[in-house]
């Protein structure tokens, strides 16, 4: 099966042909490289820009505005945090004008922990962007859910934020793209070939042309539909990205252990989200667990919570819990630190436990 | 420079100035929050629109204006009533429906892209819209503007960056009006070396400095760069002395500078047509007088239209998939 | 009495004689104008920086880690968005190097509506403010309590982002700050000359030379302290800034309507935040209220009520709620739009009369 | 150039390489996560580690570092083990605790300020400490450096203007080490015209290039910049062409660039000295071999160290009042 980038350099191809995107850009984002995570390799429409986000995102601006549907990158969500000013003034630059001008543009960015990134590399960025206003949000955890989001996300109007997370980059998916062929065919056809220095890919890739599946669609995830990732009875757990997968851990192991039955929401779009699925699992269940690996002051978890307890609050049969990052300035390096700043399967099924063990 | 150029150009200043002379009023009573613009950068400003191309899409000029180009617009054939509009936040201001403060323009049909208070923001939008262009082809180029402390802003230099990379010389227009102040502080206490147009030799960029406060300077030099721009597809970066009459904004008080402590262009210009005989000093009054008139019209019908509603804050946060 | 203006200024002042402030410095800081809100007139360590906020804040850092103690000032809370990347930074200095540098900054920016500032100077900043780790956030409502957290943001080592609020910066205070003198002496002694003009202005001050009065002393007001402004039993509100004020009419006519006895809170501190305060105050009326202006979406409200939650849930009496600003991309300029996105007396009433409606 | 200081500078260059080639080694095993660093620079990053004056607080220099600069703090006098001790991520780590990547130094008693991996905003930073000194008079300066892809960072222009301002001309070393790649976008990518250092022009700065690569060019403009700045106090801009022997990072296989693709600065030097009769090639093999094992050596000691406790991660947000 694909993997998120494969999934993600799928989408983006087909985006640039036959939706309109006409422009893939970032740092190092054409060739040779492709993006430091091989999004963009191969894509006919992708270029280098400067080291600097301040200009990516300007210039992002300035191409929509002029009617062109660009795909920005920064490099890492770490690095984005240069240009908050600037996604407030896309978020509002079809409010402010009334309407007048659209904002096609999508900025995609790589968040959160997982792969020994320390203080700089590991950043989550969801709740940053949730409180700009007037974008669109999404965080897929599966590969199909990347291709499926950022077709939505190309084919929307409005600004939308493409994250996707780095430990789940390189996984591969469990259901196949519409389109997409086997994988080792995969592999062969649009994997760019590699070498062991900058200077042996660059002569590698010289002649080197994708091959693209022919079959893909425009298979879309619909913005604002959570995807329910398993049913449960006992309690819900809200949550996205890398996370979905520990909380399938923890749940296959409170199954095993306790008898307990989670039932596993994952949000796929952070912004506007899909509290209809949510609010409809927690009244079954009457528990919940918001999930995430942001810092916990003023986490987007929090956010879903004080949904929650405004909707639902008088059908809860626990206290609501959010399990989210250490409020530290950074995630260290040793991997003792990371395991200690990011919620871990156990932290998760002590917190699950815990909330089903309250008796009002 | 032909006569009716020349009046046209007096008109168009005579009626800026009325305009904003209007606004400041507004802005010491009850029709208007807020006040800044553009009284002293008319002779620079009305050139600037009477040459550039408004219309709509990559064909045409794209714009993404400082907070002073009120008299760039007329030149461009605005109504005053909408700059009023705004002004005086009315659901009809065409710009922003009443949401932001005047002289923060938007208009879709004339790649007007909207005005942000943010300084220098600007200067990182330019290069997209003239991406665009430069892809496209024709002689549609991108003008971006500011002042003259904002160059200090890291934003300034990506601009320029952005607009001069190998391959992709861009048909950016860039200017810096230069009122030698940042709200109370003065050019010389934070400019080091040399003027600010010289910041292109570090990019390779042409550039140019221009005494904004004289029409016939301005136009021909504008006339000269924006032909540059349009045929070489490759960016300029111009520097005008500017003046600023009436103080940074309604928050230090938009009182009149004390007599000739700064040009006046309008007056400069009135001097110039008179010599040649072109306008008395009485058709200047006549016109000034009744331009003011004109805007207290204006103002009046204006006043009469619709405020926005509380519900309407909710309108235009998305566009419908 | 002070103002909230004069308040900071004279805590400044007694920064720099007594407490080894270096430098006071930022757009418009320094001579002439002492600031665009008056606060730093007449200081003799005030500067004025270029127009970069960037460059202010990497500057202040660098100064700070040489050993000075910088104040520098982000000219309104809507232009400190470029700098979130940096704040983040001075955020993790001590962190990251174990300890070795200190950090003993103040960063003094002024946020929130209220004066029609339109989309670019209505902006409230605690949110992600408080989202960045290793600062201090304090967030004054009166000239006695402003004078009092400056101190103790100048005596504090570690970076301190001292929020103030844009309604409430010509509001005179209802207590003395000790050692400040009768208002209209206060006022020849400290308040530079003024004109109609920049030009009149600069004349008017070239000898102008402020009287400090003499009897300032380092009175503090110390981090992580709420004030109880109004003390009541039927229901807590949690506010801070210019809400205090509108919680206090509200309050006054609900005890006159309905006869509701309403507990209000200052925060003053927003982080780290005086839980010990609120909780006990809940504790008592069972029901709560967080307010405050900020838009909804990871606002700073939120991570209060998940607080609240956490600890408090099984003695509320009430779904807790929170009343923020409108969901928008900013605040309309037209006094309908501004009075339609920000929490007025009228809605404060509202919810709290919803609350205490409410019966589990 | 003293005989003894050629040597010595080929002493700590071996030491430099031997050092990184052990981390690297390290960064393809369980020893560590991650590695960059500046095998390439040596040549000239020895002699500004020389030629500086670390010690604590405005009469010394500060060191706001790039991401390359081992052998700077190999010349300043730092024990190979402690940049093991961060590569190994040991709570011994005396930068950092185990906290951050290789090569992010922080050595408060040499004012070697806290390396963040945010490209350029140590160029913000470091006007701070340069006022610090300015004010207080002496001989001490700032010393800053970064890459050639960085200065596409509007930062990189705040630096210089703040270095700049009237009256206030700081006692500022700005370095850029221009190995011609930001990760894999090459200089002629996206650098338009001229070199990086002519940027200083638009400053009225003072600004060099010097060929990083070698040791006595780059030595002896060293010892006269750094002087200039010492005295003058006032801002000097240089720009040094390095390699990148080793790619950009372990994310990019940290492997040995072909053969003759750059110049190897440890070997010319060799060479130099091998002709000058300072040094056989024996010697420096010997040399080589017994850094390498003494880097291997070290990095046994070190992993046996405490690592990090998870409790840790709580330790030092704030420091008490
Ligand atoms: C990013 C940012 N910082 C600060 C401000 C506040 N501010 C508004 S105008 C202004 C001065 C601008 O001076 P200049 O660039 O010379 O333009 P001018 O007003 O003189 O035309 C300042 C500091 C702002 N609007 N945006
Ligand atoms: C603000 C920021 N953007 C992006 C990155 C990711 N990144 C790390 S190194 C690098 C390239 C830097 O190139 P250059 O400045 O030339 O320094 P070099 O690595 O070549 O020494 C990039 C893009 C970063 N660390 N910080
Ligand atoms: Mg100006
Ligand atoms: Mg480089």
């Amino acid at each position: 099966m694909a993997t998120m980038a494969q999934a993600i350099r799928m989408a983006l191809h087909y985006g640039e042909e036959n939706l309109g995107v006409t422009d893939v850009f970032g740092e190092d984002v054409g060739p040779p490289l492709g993006g430091v995570f091989t999004a963009s390799q191969g894509l006919k429409t992708a270029w280098n820009s400067p080291l600097d986000e301040r200009g990516i995102i300007g210039t992002a601006l300035g191409l929509a505005l002029a009617g062109q549907r660009p795909v920005c990158e920064i490099q890492f969500g770490d690095y984005i945090f240069n240009t908050i000013d600037l996604l407030k003034i896309v978020g509002n630059t079809h409010w402010s004008c009334i309407g007048q001008f659209e904002v096609p543009l999508v900025c995609m960015t790589i968040v959160g922990a997982g792969i020994h990134g320390s203080i700089y590399h590991s950043h989550s960025f969801e709740s940053v962007a949730a409180h700009i206003p007037g974008w669109k949000i999404v965080l897929p955890s599966t590969p199909i859910d990347a291709y499926g989001l950022m077709i939505s996300a190309i084919k929307d109007p409005n600004p939308v934020m493409f994250l996707y997370p780095k430990a789940l980059i390189r996984v591969k998916g469990e259901q196949r793209i519409p389109g997409e062929p086997d994988e080792k065919i995969l592999k062969r056809m649009i994997d760019a070939p590699t070498g062991p220095t900058l200077a042996h890919i660059e002569q590698a890739r010289v002649d080197w042309k994708p091959e693209w599946p022919s079959g893909l669609t425009d298979y879309q995830v619909p913005f604002s539909k959570a995807n329910i990732v398993q049913e449960g009875t006992d309690i819900t757990v809200v949550t996205y990205a890398r996370h979905v997968f520990m909380a399938r851990q923890a749940a296959a192991q409170l199954k095993e252990s306790d008898g307990v039955s989670v039932e596993i929401v994952d949000l796929r779009t952070l912004y506007p989200w899909d509290r209809e699925t949510v609010m409809n699992s927690i009244r079954k269940t009457g528990r919940v667990l918001v999930l995430n690996e942001d810092t916990p002051v003023c986490n987007f978890g929090e956010h879903i919570l004080r949904e929650i307890i405004t909707e639902c609050f008088y059908e809860l049969h626990a206290r609501p819990r959010l399990l989210a990052g250490a409020d530290v300035p950074g995630v260290g390096l040793h991997e003792i630190l990371e395991l200690a700043s990011i919620p871990q399967v156990q932290n998760i099924v002590d917190e699950i436990r815990g909330i089903c063990a309250e008796e009002p | 420079m032909k006569k009716d150029v020349k009046l046209k150009i007096f008109d168009l200043m005579v009626t800026a100035r009325c305009l904003e002379e209007r606004m400041i009023k507004m802005s010491k009573s009850a029709d208007g929050h807020f006040w800044l613009g553009g009284p002293g950068e008319e002779a620079f400003n009305v050139p600037l629109g009477m040459l550039s191309r408004p219309g709509r899409g990559v064909e045409y000029d794209y714009f993404h204006f400082h907070y002073r180009n009120a008299a760039t617009m007329l030149a461009m054939g605005m109504d005053p009533r909408d700059e009023l509009r705004q002004a005086n936040n009315r659901a009809t201001d065409p710009f922003s429906g009443g949401r932001n403060f005047v002289n923060h323009f938007a208009r879709v049909e004339w790649n007007v892209c909207p005005v942000t208070s943010t300084i220098q923001t600007q200067w990182l939008i330019a290069p997209g819209t003239a991406r665009a262009q430069k892809r496209h082809g024709g002689e549609g180029i991108t003008i971006v503007t500011c002042g003259d402390a904002g160059t200090a802003e890291g934003d300034f230099h990506i601009g320029l960056n952005w607009a001069t990379q190998p391959g992709w010389d861009l048909p950016l227009l860039f200017i810096v009006t230069n009122n030698r102040y940042g709200i109370s502080t003065s050019y010389d206490q934070v400019h080091g070396a040399g003027n600010i147009a010289e910041m292109a030799r570090g990019y390779g960029m042409e550039f140019g400095i221009v005494d904004g406060t004289d029409v016939e300077a301005s136009y021909s030099k504008l006339e000269e760069v924006m032909d540059f721009v349009r045929k070489e597809r490759r960016p300029y970066l111009l520097e005008a002395s500017v003046s600023r009459l009436y103080g940074h904004s309604s928050s230090s008080g938009a009182n009149r500078v004390p007599e000739d402590s700064e040009t006046d262009p309008l007056e400069e210009w009135v001097k110039k047509l008179i010599k040649a005989k072109l306008l008395t000093r009485k058709d200047y009054q006549a016109k000034y007088e009744a331009e003011t008139q004109r805007m207290n019209e204006y103002l009046k019908e204006v006043k009469q239209e619709p405020a926005p509603t509380p519900e309407s804050i909710y309108d235009h946060i998305y566009k419908d998939a």
